[in-house]
């Protein structure tokens, strides 16, 4: 069982670490794609900040739909229709439980039904399966997040822009695992896991 | 059938161009682009893709797209609207001009979509 | 290898649109783009294809287009020059992203065959 | 043998057939192309006139250097490139040879390293074919002319803008085959085959 308030940090953490990590995430992105990522990010952070101080959400669902249609409508690129599905998809199971791994389980979901990436494509995807699983079984700590963001680095990228690289895209992280991994560890940070 | 379709870029003058190169042999088919999240800023926008699937006339789309994360903002519209579309994993611009030229020809869409695998990519 | 390429559109802004394009990913890749008769005129003029080329920095350039007469005066013009210029048969606008995307990367043109290979069409 | 200033007066007739019949070549090419062949050929032709005009050619190969760059640089769209490959190819025939048959034949040959097309594909290719060999055999008449015509339209297009309508492409006589007709129509008239 999550509480709604920390989940509300949760996001507000995410915001606050991808906008001071624009330029390193917009970097991590111009090595293997087009070097927007940091700033697509920024920009949807800021908008789901004004959209959820709008509201006083009394349950998870209308707020992860908030926060799934912001990032759709502001963030653009691939990441907006990633992160946004993530968050629809959580708004759903909001409905059903209020498990944390069942959450984001949805949430993983959402993401693979709308990018069809599997695990090992070099994407965002191979940050969060790994997460997933280990929330299942209340290990989540800092080191799967950073493990598993660094193994993105030796995968060959065969979804997203990446892909055009071929094996060029090889060696470098991927940015979309950079910016999951700051989503789980602002998991971690707002205390909405029970460990 | 409507003789109908929407064409979504990441660069506005790249929609409006195959506009441009669609309207030569196909006069009478309804193409509605969208390119770009400005006339100057590249990427694209789920926002304006619904919207113009909803202002479109026809209910019946073919729907073509650049890059993939275009196809993802497109996928999320289709969901959310009531009307049919199609989205062709196909090179944008033959693809667009393929099925345009077929549309003006008045065939139907399954003898599209026959020619259209043909020069299917992934994408 | 020098990092180059040249494309050629019916359309002006097809060109235009697909420089823009390919500058967010490969900004150091030297591109030439030719497109229309004018800005206006929809076509593909032989005169300019080889006035581009031979005014061109690089003597090795890869070349893409998107129907197959803006390819036949690309040939003309290839055999009436000295360089040494490489036509793919590949969607104008997926296949210049790509090529311009590894080439950024510093890969050999053998390694962007390889991979444009994937993504040849009829045209 | 033929004489230069039979094929003067040749390529004089076909600027003027292609001229007169500018809409009508318009109207094929709109039915299973974009409709241009007839205002590129005209531009063409009058681009050639002028070009021809000015110099007093006493041989054939310069002359049809002329008549076939000129071609390329002023018809533009497929018919530009393949025309002009036609009499450029010609002109390195006239070093050898003044023999009409062989000409032509050269002419084919340059038509088809350029297009690729072979008998069939729906093309000026299927004009073509049939009036060399005609030729060849001497027995080149309006009647072959305006058969191997007709005979393009039961054909579905594999080469060109045309070959995007798949089947659609059936029933409509090739714009191409049709400006070819005027060419060889014209050779008729001028009186360049010595029947
Ligand atoms: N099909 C996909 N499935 C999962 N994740 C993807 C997919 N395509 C791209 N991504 C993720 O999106 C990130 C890039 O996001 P972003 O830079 O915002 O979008 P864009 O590539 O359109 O500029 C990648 O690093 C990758 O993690
Ligand atoms: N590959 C080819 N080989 C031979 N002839 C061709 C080929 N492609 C097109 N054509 C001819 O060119 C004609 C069309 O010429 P035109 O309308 O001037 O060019 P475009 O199609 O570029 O507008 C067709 O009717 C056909 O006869
Ligand atoms: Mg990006
Ligand atoms: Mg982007
Ligand atoms: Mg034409
Ligand atoms: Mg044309």
């Amino acid at each position: 069982m999550v509480e709604i308030e920390s989940l509300k940090k949760w996001i507000e953490l995410y915001g606050e670490k991808v906008t001071e990590n624009k330029e390193h995430l917009n970097q991590l992105d111009s090595d293997i794609g087009d070097g927007d990522h940091g700033s697509n990010l920024t920009r949807g952070a800021a908008a789901v900040k004004e959209k959820v101080s709008e509201s006083d959400y009394d349950n998870l669902s209308d707020f992860f739909k908030d926060v799934g249609m912001t990032l759709v409508s502001k963030v653009g690129g691939a990441s907006g229709p990633l992160y946004g599905s993530a968050f629809i998809s959580m708004a759903k199971q909001a409905k059903e439980s209020d498990d944390l791994a069942a959450l984001l389980e949805a949430g993983l979901d959402g993401i693979q039904k709308r990018g069809k990436a599997e695990a090992g494509e070099k994407t965002m995807v191979d940050e969060w399966i790994p997460v997933v699983a280990a929330l299942k079984e209340n290990k989540l700590t800092d080191e799967v997040i950073e493990d598993s963001l660094q193994k993105t680095k030796d995968m060959k990228a065969t979804k997203g822009r990446a892909s055009y690289l071929g094996d060029r895209s090889i060696g470098h992280i991927d940015p979309g695992a950079q910016s999951s991994a700051y989503l789980f560890k602002s998991l971690l940070e707002a205390g909405a896991v029970n460990g | 059938m409507t003789k109908t379709g929407i064409i979504i870029s990441h660069v506005y003058e790249i929609a409006k161009g195959i506009n441009r190169l669609i309207q030569e042999v196909a006069g009478d088919v309804d193409i509605e682009v969208i390119g770009g999240l400005s006339e100057t800023e590249i990427g694209t926008s789920f926002d304006s893709i619904l919207e113009a699937i909803n202002k479109h006339p026809s209910d019946n789309l073919l729907a073509f797209y650049d890059l993939g994360s275009a196809k993802m903002n497109l996928d999320m519209a289709k969901e959310l609207s009531d009307k049919s579309i199609t989205i062709y994993d196909v090179p944008i611009v033959e693809g667009a001009y393929t099925a345009a030229a077929l549309l003006q020809a008045g065939v139907t869409q399954e003898a599209i979509e026959e020619q259209l695998k043909e020069i299917q990519i992934d994408k």
